[in-house]
């Protein structure tokens, strides 16, 4: 066991404690902190795998955008969602099974892809050209800007998707609450 | 190896690995300790500096306030910011009941971690950096980010409405303050072409980026500024508004951390500007003789450091609105534009080769131009609305008492 | 060196226990945690595949691309789970079933 | 103006004064009757300037008067219509156009024109008491359309148009029998009329197709007056064994002479036929539709004799011809004794009249047949017309005496010498001719040469002819003697009177002729009177035939018998029914007992033809096509194809559609719904069920998709 697969172990367990508490909590801003912790953890997998830029995105971008708006909901929702109702909706059950019927799958689905058992990284990377290499390939036209303009229209998409639908004026709850 | 003059971090580093193999430790426990005591010392000598660095603030505010500032605790009040800091650390850390324990406790902890976060990638000197990351632009402006959900954890586990407000308002100003910063900091990672810090320190070495952009690193400056929630952009915490913001239930050591974590992290933006624009430690002789190189830096620094201050002193608080008007309807669009225009100077000046500095000056100026005739325009349309409005007011009250015609 | 299989598996787990979030929590909000969680184990998933399988530079544009993603997912999804609160001031799942038969 | 456009114009007239009448003038009496007897005047005139120059033209034979018109396209060719105006045809057209013109104008009188209409009378009835007759201008139009068809079969010059002729002359019987429809016996005698005579109008067309077959012609030059066709036609057997072509046509021609002229099978219509006013009668049963049919043998003369000479044994067609003729003649003369209706005994006479003729023609007498034809015509027309004017009287006497007599019956009558002297001298002289009193009459001239034909060739025909003779001189005279001489048996007869000039008229006319017309063939070799006036019309009328007929050597015993014959008839007839009082029965039916009773109910001929072929038609129409052929056949068939279209289509309906086609589609209608209501139950509405369902179901594929392919 060298000490990466230690370090990496570690990480591995502690991320994955905090997914199950993400989704064992009871209290949704344990929940929402939980789950900052895990993407974290994740940050610090990509490290791992030399995918330094990811780590860095996936910090930037997750942490502090995404999770901070959960947390935000979460706030502005905490009145109706007190502690003590239920957390966990009828058939948890047969989430569970599924999960975990889904889980089993996987694992026999690894087992059976030779591809998987590889053991080394196939090779060593230089940090600085895969860089360049990632941004070019993004705007490459033969490569992969389709797939890139898409993800901006989407966004785009979204950004003004999610205003209309929470945009405070006309919605009917602030005429129902001024009336 | 021999202590080399210009070259003396290099040495020193490796003298120290020398003295650790010596203790038989593996090569990797050795990089890992090095690394560690590096974090450490930089760490302590960044918190260290914040005592200086609020000593100098308040004694120059003073100053620009026409007051003498802290004189009393040792020569010039040096001292006063430690009798403070012994204050604190002797206060009771009161825990409001009800407050959520983890985030309330863990809040100061991210917000100073943030701050110091952020020194890990600037380069200090030719060869003396935290950790040369290609990204380190990009992490800057994450931890920085992670400052953000700090505040947001301390207002939330308060459970105080007013904290919680507070918090909401902070974390507001940041978020969209952030958006300008990162599209103004983008502007030199583009002219130096990677977003190393290093390589955009080395970049520098011909023409200091502000040189070649100053409406960007103008933007970048106020922004960043706003991001810090300091001087102009300050309400949330200001004396007038709601309390004391987000950290009115902290108290003692918890409240001295955000304390230190904001002076700090003002003074890492004016470092982060220094890098990027002023060109950190570029200077005459400073590749040969590494020392020169930080000398610059800090003098660079400070110097930004002074204008933060100053602007605090002599700038009124603007309004929320304004505030977020101001960002959104001016600060974003002008950041994108001079993306664009340093995009299509930097193009130009590759296809035809032109003198960059001209190109790129010459495209700033333009950009300058079009948005002060834009804010003439919007002024001279506001006043003449404000006109007819007062005009109508007064003819109203003429008009009562006249009959009509 | 970490093989391979070690990151699937995390990444499996992760998936799965993101599933069972989604599946079984009553709050809107701990629904879409437990989808973030879903797509981070792609993405880990995604990167494991570049790291050491045959996806060259593919893996990591579309780890990109699924950030894009799961923002946009994130922000809408906060933005109907609001618009919802107003109206029917609760976000608990089974309370909204306005699209029941 | 030639001859041919002449004789075109000559049936011209009536046609037009029919439609004129009929559309236009059918409202005034006054205007209708002079159209219509003008128009006849027009037609009589030219007959006569047509018949004159006939007679001046010599060698009418060889080049008649002829002109044709194509007609009809059969194929290529053309079928040609057109006039012929040859010997015999201009002699019928003389004694035709005299008896229609005489005719005419004795019928407005007859129909007491200028007298006011009777409110009782009501049309369809003859009037009761003199008024004018309702269907005054209905009459004329008929008779002139009768007038029109005779004409157009005198002067026509092929079959098809005698045959056209012929038909519209047997509608305008139906029409004028029928005249007063409102009587039922009228009614029936036309339909009698009608069908007997187109029985024989059947056979008649036979004939036409079977000769146009044979020839391809129609036209009377081309077949009779050419050798080598008739020689061909009497060469070919025909398609009945024993019977030449020639022989065929001919008899199947014969019997439409038969019908038309009402000889011995096809004779019942005509007695019945005096139903119609006594102008029709006198028109249509003696002068022209009944010799149209001898005029048609005569014509078909050649034909018939075709293949046979003077002398040689008959052919069977001509056997059977003199066969029907002679036993006709006879016939009918014994049925006459016993007849009391004044014009039925008039009608059995024509028929044994035309028997006469009939008879000469088959033992090869052409010239005596056509001469018979002439002078009968005119003095059985004068016989008619004076009932006519007999009946008037009486009438006029029955409405006097206000007693309900029968005007017809012949015992009613009697003593009306004084009251109606006119009509009584006119009838006198017609009886005279019609029983051939000697030297004076033209009747004595005809049968003087058919007898004298007879005795030369056949002896058997000559017997019968005789004793016909000697029964024809005798009912004459008994209709004489009990209508005019003795006294009124009853008090109506006493009361008649001589009825007016218009009717009187035509009388005298016609006597004269039944007298002149003897006097152009009498015989050369006549003992006393021969060589006075030529034999004319022995030379013209023989004219029409190939090769002229000879002569006869004169022989003493055929003119003494006829001679003897007439005067004993005459003789008997006076003395028997000379002093016979009122109410008395007729003094022969004691005598005679049930043979008397046999001749008053014609030999049952009626009842026969009633029996054998009226009664089988009806049940065969009846019973026979009606309740079993539509009702049961058709009907049936019709009923079982319905009901079994019911029975199948219900049952399809039933066993089929029902259960299988609509029971499928409710079956898929209710699954549907079943499963519907059953699936509604996955839509909770609650996201995480949705999504477990959808992970089940990917997971359970992908497993499939990963595990089992091989």
């Amino acid at each position: 066991m060298t000490s990466l697969q230690l370090v990496f172990l570690l990480i591995a367990a502690g991320t994955v404690f905090a997914a199950l508490m993400v989704v064992l909590s009871k209290h949704l801003v344990h929940a929402a902190l939980w789950l900052i912790l895990v993407l974290a953890g994740i940050a610090v997998l990509f490290v791992l795998l030399n995918a330094g830029f990811l780590a860095v995105v996936q910090v930037a971008v997750y942490i502090d955008a995404i999770a901070i708006l959960i947390i935000i909901v979460v706030m502005l929702t905490q009145r109706a969602m007190g502690p003590t109702k239920m957390h966990v909706n009828r058939n948890w059950g047969v989430a569970l099974l599924t999960a975990i019927v889904l889980f089993a799958g996987l694992l026999a689905l690894f087992n059976q892809m030779p591809a998987l058992q590889s053991q080394a990284p196939p090779f060593a990377l230089d940090a600085e050209i895969l860089l360049d290499d990632l941004g070019l390939s993004l705007v490459d036209t033969d490569r992969y800007i389709i797939p890139f303009e898409v993800a901006s229209v989407l966004l785009l998409a979204a950004l003004i998707g999610s205003i209309m639908i929470a945009w405070p004026r006309g919605s009917a709850s602030e005429e129902e609450r001024e009336t | 190896m021999p202590f080399d003059i210009n070259d003396p971090f290099v040495w020193f580093g490796e003298w120290f690995r020398g003295l650790l193999e010596n203790l038989g430790l593996a090569p990797g426990a050795v990089e890992f300790i090095q690394t560690l005591l590096g974090a450490f010392v930089l760490g302590t000598a960044a918190l260290v500096a914040t005592f200086f660095l609020i000593w100098a603030e308040r004694k120059l505010v003073a100053r620009i306030q026409d007051r003498l500032g802290p004189n009393r605790v040792g020569p010039y009040g040096i001292f006063q910011t430690f009798a403070d800091a012994l204050k604190l650390v002797t206060k009771e850390l009161i825990t409001p009941t009800g407050a959520d324990i983890v985030p309330y406790n863990l809040a100061p902890l991210l917000a100073v971690m943030s701050v110091v976060g952020v020194w890990a990638v600037i380069p200090l000197a030719p060869r003396l950096t935290g950790s040369d990351i290609n990204v380190g632009v990009l992490y800057a402006v994450s931890i920085g980010a992670v400052g953000t959900l700090g505040i947001m954890l301390a207002g939330m586990s308060s459970n105080n409405k007013y904290a919680l407000l507070g918090a909401f308002r902070t974390v507001a100003q940041m978020l969209s303050y952030a958006v300008p910063m990162v599209l103004a900091l983008l502007v030199p990672v583009l002219l130096a072409g990677s977003m190393g810090m290093v390589q955009i320190t080395e970049a520098q070495h011909a023409y200091w980026f502000i040189v070649l952009t100053p409406f960007a690193a103008l933007i970048f400056f106020i922004s960043s500024i706003a991001e810090v929630g300091r001087a102009p952009f300050d309400l949330l915490e200001a004396e007038s508004e709601i309390v004391a913001g987000f950290n009115i239930e902290y108290s003692g050591l918890r409240f001295g951390m955000f304390f230190v974590a904001e002076f700090l992290h003002a003074f890492t933006i004016s470092a982060l500007t220094a890098t990027l624009f002023l060109g950190g430690w570029q200077g005459p002789g400073a590749s040969e003789y590494p020392l020169l190189g930080l000398l610059y830096f800090f003098v660079k620094t400070t110097a930004v450091y002074f204008v933060v201050i100053w602007i605090r002193g002599s700038f009124p608080r603007v309004r929320i609105d304004q505030m977020n008007s101001l960002n959104w309807k001016l600060f974003t669009p002008i950041a994108l534009a001079a993306l664009m225009f340093t995009a299509v100077a930097e193009k130009m000046v590759t296809e035809f080769s032109l003198n960059r500095m001209l190109v790129h000056l010459g495209s700033n100026l333009l950009l300058f131009a079009i948005v002060l005739t834009a804010l003439r325009s919007y002024a001279r349309a506001r006043r003449r609305e404000q006109e007819g409005l007062a005009l109508r007011k007064s003819n109203l009250q003429t008009g009562s008492s006249q009959t009509q015609p | 060196m970490i093989p391979l299989s070690w990151y699937i598996i995390f990444a499996a787990i992760l998936f799965c226990v993101g599933l069972y979030g989604a599946l079984a929590r009553r709050n809107a909000l701990a629904i879409l945690m437990g989808i973030e969680l879903m797509l981070n184990a792609a993405n880990v998933n995604l990167v494991a595949f570049w790291r050491y399988g045959t996806l060259a530079i593919r893996g990591q544009v579309f780890a990109l691309i699924v950030f894009a993603v799961a923002a946009a997912e994130a922000a809408v999804g906060l933005a109907l789970i609001i618009s919802i609160y107003r109206r029917r001031t609760t976000i608990a799942v089974e309370d909204i079933d306005m699209m029941k038969w | 103006m030639q001859p041919e456009l002449l004789t075109w114009l000559i049936p011209l007239p009536p046609i037009l004064a029919f439609f004129l009448i009929v559309l236009w003038a059918n409202r005034n009496n006054r205007l209708s009757h002079t159209l219509a007897v003008g128009a006849m005047l027009i037609s009589w005139g030219l007959a006569m300037t047509v018949f004159g120059m006939a007679i001046t033209s010599e060698h009418l034979g060889q080049h008649p008067i002829v002109s044709s018109v194509p007609w009809l396209q059969t194929g290529e060719t053309y079928f040609n219509v057109g006039v012929l105006i040859d010997p015999l045809s201009a002699v019928t057209l003389f004694f035709v156009a005299w008896t229609c013109l005489a005719i005419f104008v004795y019928s407005t009188g007859y129909h007491n024109f200028g007298k006011k209409r009777d409110p009782e009378d009501r049309a369809g009835l003859p009037p009761k008491a003199g008024g004018i007759e309702p269907m005054y201008a209905r009459f004329f139009a008929f008779i002139s359309l009768f007038a029109f068809g005779m004409l157009t079969l005198v002067i026509s010059d092929n079959l098809l148009l005698l045959f056209i002729g012929w038909e519209i002359m047997g509608l305008c019987s139906y029409l004028l029998i029928g005249f007063w429809y409102g009587k039922d016996s009228a009614k029936r005698a036309m339909i009698k009329a009608f069908i007997t005579t187109r029985v024989g109008d059947v056979f008649m067309l036979l004939g036409l197709a079977y000769l146009y077959t044979e020839t391809g012609t129609l036209n009377f030059r081309q077949i009779l007056f050419n050798d080598e066709v008739l020689h061909t036609l009497a060469a070919t057997p025909s398609v009945i064994a024993g019977f030449s072509t020639a022989g065929l046509i001919g008899l199947l021609l014969f019997m439409g002479t038969v019908g038309k002229s009402a000889q011995w099978p096809l004779h019942v219509w005509l007695p019945d036929a005096m139903e119609g006013p006594t102008p029709v009668s006198a028109m249509i049963h003696a002068a022209t539709m009944v010799s149209a049919g001898v005029y048609l043998v005569l014509r078909f003369f050649p034909l018939l004799t075709a293949g046979w000479h003077e002398g040689m044994p008959l052919t069977p067609t001509l056997t059977t011809v003199a066969f029907i003729g002679a036993f006709t003649a006879l016939f009918a003369a014994t049925i006459a004794l016993a007849q009391n209706d004044i014009k039925r005994v008039l009608a059995y006479s024509t028929i044994s009249q035309l028997g006469y003729m009939v008879a000469a023609v088959g033992i090869g007498a052409y010239v005596a047949g056509a001469f018979h034809l002439i002078t009968h015509a005119f003095f059985k027309a004068l016989l008619f017309l004076g009932s006519g004017s007999v009946i008037h009287g009486m009438e006029h006497g029955v409405h006097a005496s206000q007693e309900h007599t029968d005007a017809q019956n012949m015992f009613n009558m009697g003593g009306l010498r004084r009251k109606m002297p006119r009509t009584f001298w006119t009838f006198l002289i017609g009886g005279f001719a019609l029983s051939g009193f000697p030297l004076l009459t033209a009747g004595f001239w005809s049968k003087d040469e058919i007898l004298a034909d007879a005795f030369a060739n056949h002896q058997a025909v000559f017997i019968v002819l005789a004793l016909a003779a000697f029964l024809t001189a005798f009912y004459t005279m008994r209709q004489i003697t009990l209508t005019f001489l003795g006294k009124p048996r009853t008090p109506a007869a006493g009361q008649a009177h001589e009825s007016v000039w218009s009717m009187t008229v035509p009388l005298l006319v016609l006597a004269i002729f039944a007298v002149a017309a003897g006097w152009i063939g009498i015989p050369e070799e006549f003992p006393v009177l021969g060589g006075l006036l030529p034999n004319w019309f022995h030379e013209f009328v023989g004219g029409t035939l190939l090769e002229h007929p000879r002569a006869l050597p004169f022989n003493a015993v055929p003119l003494l018998t006829s001679v003897s014959v007439a005067l004993t008839g005459l003789l008997l007839g006076w003395l028997v029914y000379r002093r016979l009082p009122s109410g008395a029965a007729d003094p022969l039916s004691r005598p005679l007992g049930p043979i008397y009773r046999l001749l008053q109910n014609k030999y049952y001929f009626d009842e026969l033809y009633d029996l054998l072929f009226v009664r089988p038609a009806y049940w065969f129409a009846e019973t026979f096509v009606y309740r079993w052929l539509d009702r049961g056949v058709i009907d049936g068939v019709l009923h079982a194809v319905g009901r079994t279209a019911l029975r199948l289509g219900s049952f399809l309906r039933n066993a089929i559609d029902l259960p299988i086609v609509n029971g499928l589609g409710d079956a898929v209608g209710e699954g549907v719904k079943r499963a519907g209501r059953r699936f509604r139950l996955i839509q909770t509405g609650r996201v995480q069920e949705y999504l477990v369902i959808g992970l089940l179901f990917t997971s359970l594929l992908l497993s499939y998709v990963i595990f089992f392919q091989p």
